[in-house]
């Protein structure tokens, strides 16, 4: 299979998920310009993290009026994994493909630590390899990662089940201790955590791992039904 | 030219911790009979001429909506004055 | 609009002679002089003047502390390029080099510290992707005045913020540095930057601009009118009289940055036979980049059209277009012809280019405004002719008859001692600050910050690099020489302790008022005691920066020269960390203990000051037990290994039992109060006890076994007259509780 | 009641990435009309009666000069409406 990893000007870990999807998942994977404006050939995408646009203004505000915005939108349409991490979340919040938005952590400040998470729908595609309420460990790094929604909105993430990480102990004022979300399909999920971060014991965590897993089983799963 | 003055501000059920965090500040220096703060936005925009008043509106909007304020959190409302030359 | 009302009124050059003008710019008589009579034989414009200014500052010219610094030891088998280029390179094999430099920003984050660290952290990252390396680390190193006031809590705090705010949006993680608090700081913060980069080899970039007909490319941000003068500006002292000098600040934009340093990188490897040279905008800005790339290249002027040069604001002179610090600009030397080919890659990556200027026989510097020669000086004139002061040296007062008996501790109860020492701002824990720094972004960081040093592997290959800042400026306060040694083997002893061998050094060396005997003094002496130890520990000097006049009212600071140290991991199982890793452990000491006492952490805190004469030190020793450690790490026997420094022993092993939750059952011979001696060359290691008999072969009489980690979460060491006994739990949250509340 | 709108603008020669970056945005979706754009932050403080209106004006200088603005790259204004209750 083949990802799909897009960078906007000021993306800051599109080579650190690069990295992750070839040596440590062993699957293809290309960069693709904000320029661009096709997605066509990939199985999935993935919005990595960074400041894109410097977060200036709010984060993703500017980079989702990028040229390959409409072929992302159109690509999630169609019911195949979009994964956006921590400014790639921002992103899909503000370009509308996700609910809500993401605010100011509640220290004000940036945090970056390790966090544990429980996993609260493992019947994602992008949480199959997990366990329901396992506790996972990823990294977070943002200053803006407090995830606020209206109550009708959260009932509705809660109603669908859409919440698919949740904060152990909430380090930025999350709503719901809300970590990561998908849309209503399912198909598209936005984290502040950083996967791509734990995916060698060598960094800390190979946490991550599960998540890259869960997309491509998701993906491989479909190809042999398809070719099947 | 019109200078176009754009304030955006975050919704009441918002809560902003920056400007909780300057207003802990002013109370801690003894400034208490600061009720309440908040922090926004503030734009000033200056439009070239030869555009409609109507048009110029419907500009603002546009931009307000689609890129300057955000409608999950935040509220925003304009002045336009009319000038001579760029401020 | 009013144009006129713009135009700014220069002096003529006969009022700048008789006003004497330039001595507002920081140009001394004596300097002036040289310039009219003996480099251009007429009287300077005041463009010419101003350009004379910026690059005869201390921080362009390094004229004040050149003849210091030619006595550093910088050779070494592996050094590729030393001092004198943008950073200093050291090979690394497999035809990879590791570039560093570290930078001072001290008086501009004194005016503005949010703004004053961003920048500086711009800075550095610029000179080290300007030698054609990816910046793969940065690290900091703070000195701030124990914080007393909500002015000094917000200062601190907006350093802080400004650090991280820079160096996460740019994708660099910020792995290290120290944070030490003396009211010696109080009026002069200290914040010093450094970044360390990854290169191959055969891609190394210069700084020249050399053949006639060569373009000069100017990219980046547009020149305004921010930080005009402030490389001169950088280089005078504070006083309260002096406070109007604190004029426009620089703003930082690393979203500028990050696109600039991408394309610089492409233009770099993927274009160099276009390139001839590229260099930063830093401090002086375009007339010391400019200048330095021509005269470093050699045998050519350089001819720029000022009209040519992206500006921000309307009507902008000479003067300030020169000497404007804006930031996140480079400028390039590119081959005839190949001018478009370059420019195409900026445009790709949204980063703004454009030709202003190009190389010339002969060795005019010129610059044309409006059609006219604004300025026409020789080029050598500016960059390598700058003046350089033999300055004078004296023993300062208060080493003259410093009492040479050491400072006795008064210790009636030593776990309440413990405690207090845990939480002095300066040992506690400085994870509030460095947990607002992304240290993981580029997925390398293998050590991050609240260990040793930082250790940051190189990808696809089985090594790794270590790093680390330090430096204690109260021993060099007491003895500067002496506690510059130390200085650079206590970052040795950090790159140690994480199973690194010491690769080299660059430093920034925070000092007084050069021009009065006895602050030169320390600066003198200070840099020969680094060069002491460089050459013991085999680890040059490559690069560097100085800050003077860190004066205020007439008192200086500590001497501070802040050494900042990269070693090499051939391995990444030697990677070693400082936290205790399971119960049974054996713990040890290895080194002598002493009595280390005056300028150390318990007379601070029990006098409220330092004094005395500075305890004793021995390089071979302190070579030797590096070298143990080192072989014990390599020969795999080693779980965790901790340097010993402020604080003493004992504070070094509560810190090894936080970082697991562990604790230890210890037995010394030693009195308690030995426990806080600063003694130098000593580490806290601990080994699995099957590794007992080849580790204490290893060791001969350098090492004592104190006892055993254990599981049940205490801290129980038993002393020769008394013992320290507490909870780690507690203890753990008193130290890393001390700091957040004191900036509460 | 008090209503007291700070308004606080970089200085002229200091560089706002910021407004740089929305600007050229804009640009890009075709807003070429806009000549020009500051970004500024706009404050709203509510402050309680009881203070005469010299007082407060000293006040609110203190505030801004000490806190809301940083004297050596911004610039403020503000007016001041008198209000029933707090907004
Ligand atoms: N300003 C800072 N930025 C990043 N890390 C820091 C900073 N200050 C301290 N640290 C980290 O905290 C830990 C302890 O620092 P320090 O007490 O200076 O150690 P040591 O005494 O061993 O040199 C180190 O890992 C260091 O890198
Ligand atoms: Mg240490």
């Amino acid at each position: 299979m083949k990802f799909a990893i897009l960078a906007f000007p000021g993306s800051n870990c599109e080579m650190d998920l690069y990295y992750a999807i070839q040596d440590i998942m062993n699957e293809e994977v290309e960069l693709v310009s904000y320029k661009k404006n096709s997605l066509e050939g990939f199985d999935a995408v993935l919005i990595p993290g960074g400041f894109s646009y410097g977060d200036y203004l709010r984060s993703g505000a500017i980079a989702r009026f990028s040229p390959i915005i409409p072929a992302l939108q159109e690509f999630a349409k169609s019911g195949r994994p979009v994964l956006g991490i921590c400014n790639g979340f921002q992103i899909l919040t503000e370009a509308g493909l996700l609910p809500g938005s993401l605010q100011k952590n509640v220290s004000a400040k940036f945090i970056c630590q390790t966090e544990p998470l429980v996993v609260n729908n493992a019947g994602s595609l992008f949480s199959s390899a997990f366990k329901l309420a396992q506790i996972i460990n990823l990294p977070i790094a943002h200053g803006d990662g407090n995830y606020y929604c209206d109550q009708e909105t959260l009932k509705r993430l809660i109603a669908n089940d859409q919440i698919i990480f949740k904060y152990r102990n909430n380090p930025n004022g999350s709503v719901a201790n809300i970590a990561g979300i998908t849309n209503k399909a399912g198909n598209v999920l936005g984290m502040m955590p950083h996967p791509e971060r734990a995916v060698e014991d060598i960094l800390g965590s190979s946490d991550g791992i599960g998540i890259f897993q869960s997309i491509i089983n998701y993906v491989k799963s479909r190809e042999v039904v398809a070719h099947g | 030219m019109a200078l176009v003055k754009v304030y955006v501000n975050y919704k009441k059920s918002i809560l902003n911790p920056e400007a909780q965090a300057i207003q802990k500040a002013l109370g801690r220096l003894g400034y208490d009979n600061v009720n309440d703060l908040k922090l926004g936005k503030y734009f000033e925009i200056t439009v070239a001429d030869g555009i409609s008043r109507d048009d110029l509106n419907k500009e603002i909007n546009d931009i307000c909506d689609k890129m300057l304020a955000n409608y999950n959190m935040e509220n925003y409302h304009y002045d336009i004055t009319e000038t001579e030359a760029a401020q | 609009m009013d144009k006129v009302m713009n135009q700014p009124v220069e002096a003529t050059p006969e009022q700048i002679r008789d006003q004497k003008l330039y001595q507002s710019m920081g140009l001394s008589d004596h300097e002036y002089q040289l310039i009219k009579d003996d480099v251009l034989h007429r009287l300077p414009n005041y463009t010419e003047v101003g350009l004379f200014s910026g690059m005869w500052s201390e921080h362009c010219s390094y004229k004040n502390s050149k003849p210091v610094l030619k006595k550093f030891y910088t050779k070494g088998e592996h050094v590729v390029k030393g001092p004198g280029e943008g950073a200093g390179i050291i090979d690394i094999g497999d035809n990879q080099g590791v570039v560093f430099k570290a930078e001072s920003h001290n008086h501009p984050s004194a005016v503005e510290p949010f703004q004053g660290a961003t920048t500086g952290v711009g800075g550095i990252l610029r000179d080290i992707f300007s030698m054609g390396a990816r910046p793969i680390a940065c690290l900091d190193s703070l000195r701030f005045s124990t914080p007393k006031t909500d002015e000094d809590r917000y200062f601190i705090s907006q350093i802080v913020a400004g650090i991280s705010s820079y160096g996460n949006c740019i994708g660099v993680p910020t792995v290290g540095g120290d944070t030490t608090f003396d009211d010696a700081y109080e009026h002069n913060p200290l914040v010093n930057v450094m970044c360390v980069g990854l290169m191959d080899l055969d891609k190394i970039e210069v700084g020249a601009a050399a053949g006639a007909g060569n373009s000069i490319v100017y990219v980046g941000a547009k020149t305004g009118r921010d930080g005009i003068n402030g490389a001169s500006f950088a280089s005078f002292q504070f006083d309260s009289e002096h406070e109007s000098q604190r004029s426009a600040v620089q703003v930082g934009d690393p979203f500028t940055e990050k696109l600039v340093m991408e394309a610089c990188l492409d233009v770099i490897n993927n274009h160099s036979d276009s390139l001839v040279g590229i260099q930063d905008m830093g401090a002086a800005g375009l007339v010391s980049s400019s200048a330095e790339m021509g005269s470093k290249a050699g045998g050519n002027g350089m001819v720029l059209d000022l009209d040519l040069v992206p500006q921000r604001e309307a009507d902008m002179t000479p003067f300030e277009l020169m000497l404007s610090e804006s930031q996140e600009r480079m400028l390039l030397c590119v081959k005839a012809g190949h001018e478009d080919e370059v420019l195409t890659v900026f445009d790709d990556h949204g980063v703004d280019a454009v030709v202003i200027g190009h190389v010339t026989e002969g060795d005019h510097y010129q610059l044309l405004q409006h059609g006219n020669v604004v300025a026409d000086v020789p080029v050598d004139s500016l960059a390598s002719q700058a003046p350089v002061y033999h300055r004078e040296s004296e023993v300062p007062a208060h080493l003259k008859d410093s009492d040479t008996k050491q400072f006795v501790p008064e210790i009636k109860n030593p776990t309440a001692t413990l405690k207090q020492m845990l939480t002095q701002l300066t040992i506690a824990s400085k994870e509030s600050i460095y947990q607002t720094y992304d240290t993981q972004v580029q997925t390398n960081t293998v050590v991050a910050p609240g260990s040793d040093a930082a250790v940051v592997r190189v990808r696809h290959y089985d090594k790794a690099l270590a790093m680390t800042t330090d430096v204690n400026g109260r021993y060099l306060y007491l003895n500067p020489r002496i506690g510059g040694q130390m200085a650079v083997a206590e970052a040795a002893r950090n790159i140690v302790a994480s199973g690194a061998v010491p690769l080299g050094i660059t430093d920034c060396l925070n000092f007084g008022n050069p021009e009065k005997p006895d602050q030169f003094y320390e600066l003198d002496q200070a840099v020969m005691g680094m060069s002491d130890a460089c050459e013991k520990f085999n680890a040059p000097v490559i690069s560097g920066n100085v800050s003077l006049n860190n004066e205020y009212d007439n008192v200086p600071i500590y001497p501070t020269p802040m050494v900042g140290m990269v070693g090499l991991i051939k391995g990444l199982k030697h990677v070693t960390t400082q936290d205790f890793k399971q119960a049974g452990d054996l713990v040890y000491v290895v080194g002598r203990t002493g009595n280390g006492f005056n300028g150390s952490q318990i007379q601070k805190m029990q006098t409220g000051k330092i004094s005395g004469k500075l305890f004793d030190f021995d390089l071979d020793y302190e070579a030797q037990m590096q070298q143990l450690v080192i072989d014990a790490i390599q020969n795999d026997l080693v779980h965790s290994a901790h340097d010993i420094s402020e604080g003493g022993l004992i504070t070094a092993v509560a810190e090894s039992t936080f970082g697991n939750q562990l604790g230890v059952d210890l037995t010394s011979d030693l009195p308690v109060d030995r426990f806080f001696s600063e003694s130098q060359s000593r580490f806290i290691v601990s080994i699995a006890s099957e590794n007992q008999d080849a580790f204490e072969k290893l060791m001969g009489e350098n090492a004592d076994c104190l006892g055993k980690v254990t599981d049940d979460n205490h801290l129980f060491v038993s002393a020769a007259d008394g013992y320290f006994d507490m909870d780690v739990d507690d203890a753990f949250h008193l130290w890393k509780g001390a700091l957040p509340c004191s900036l509460k």
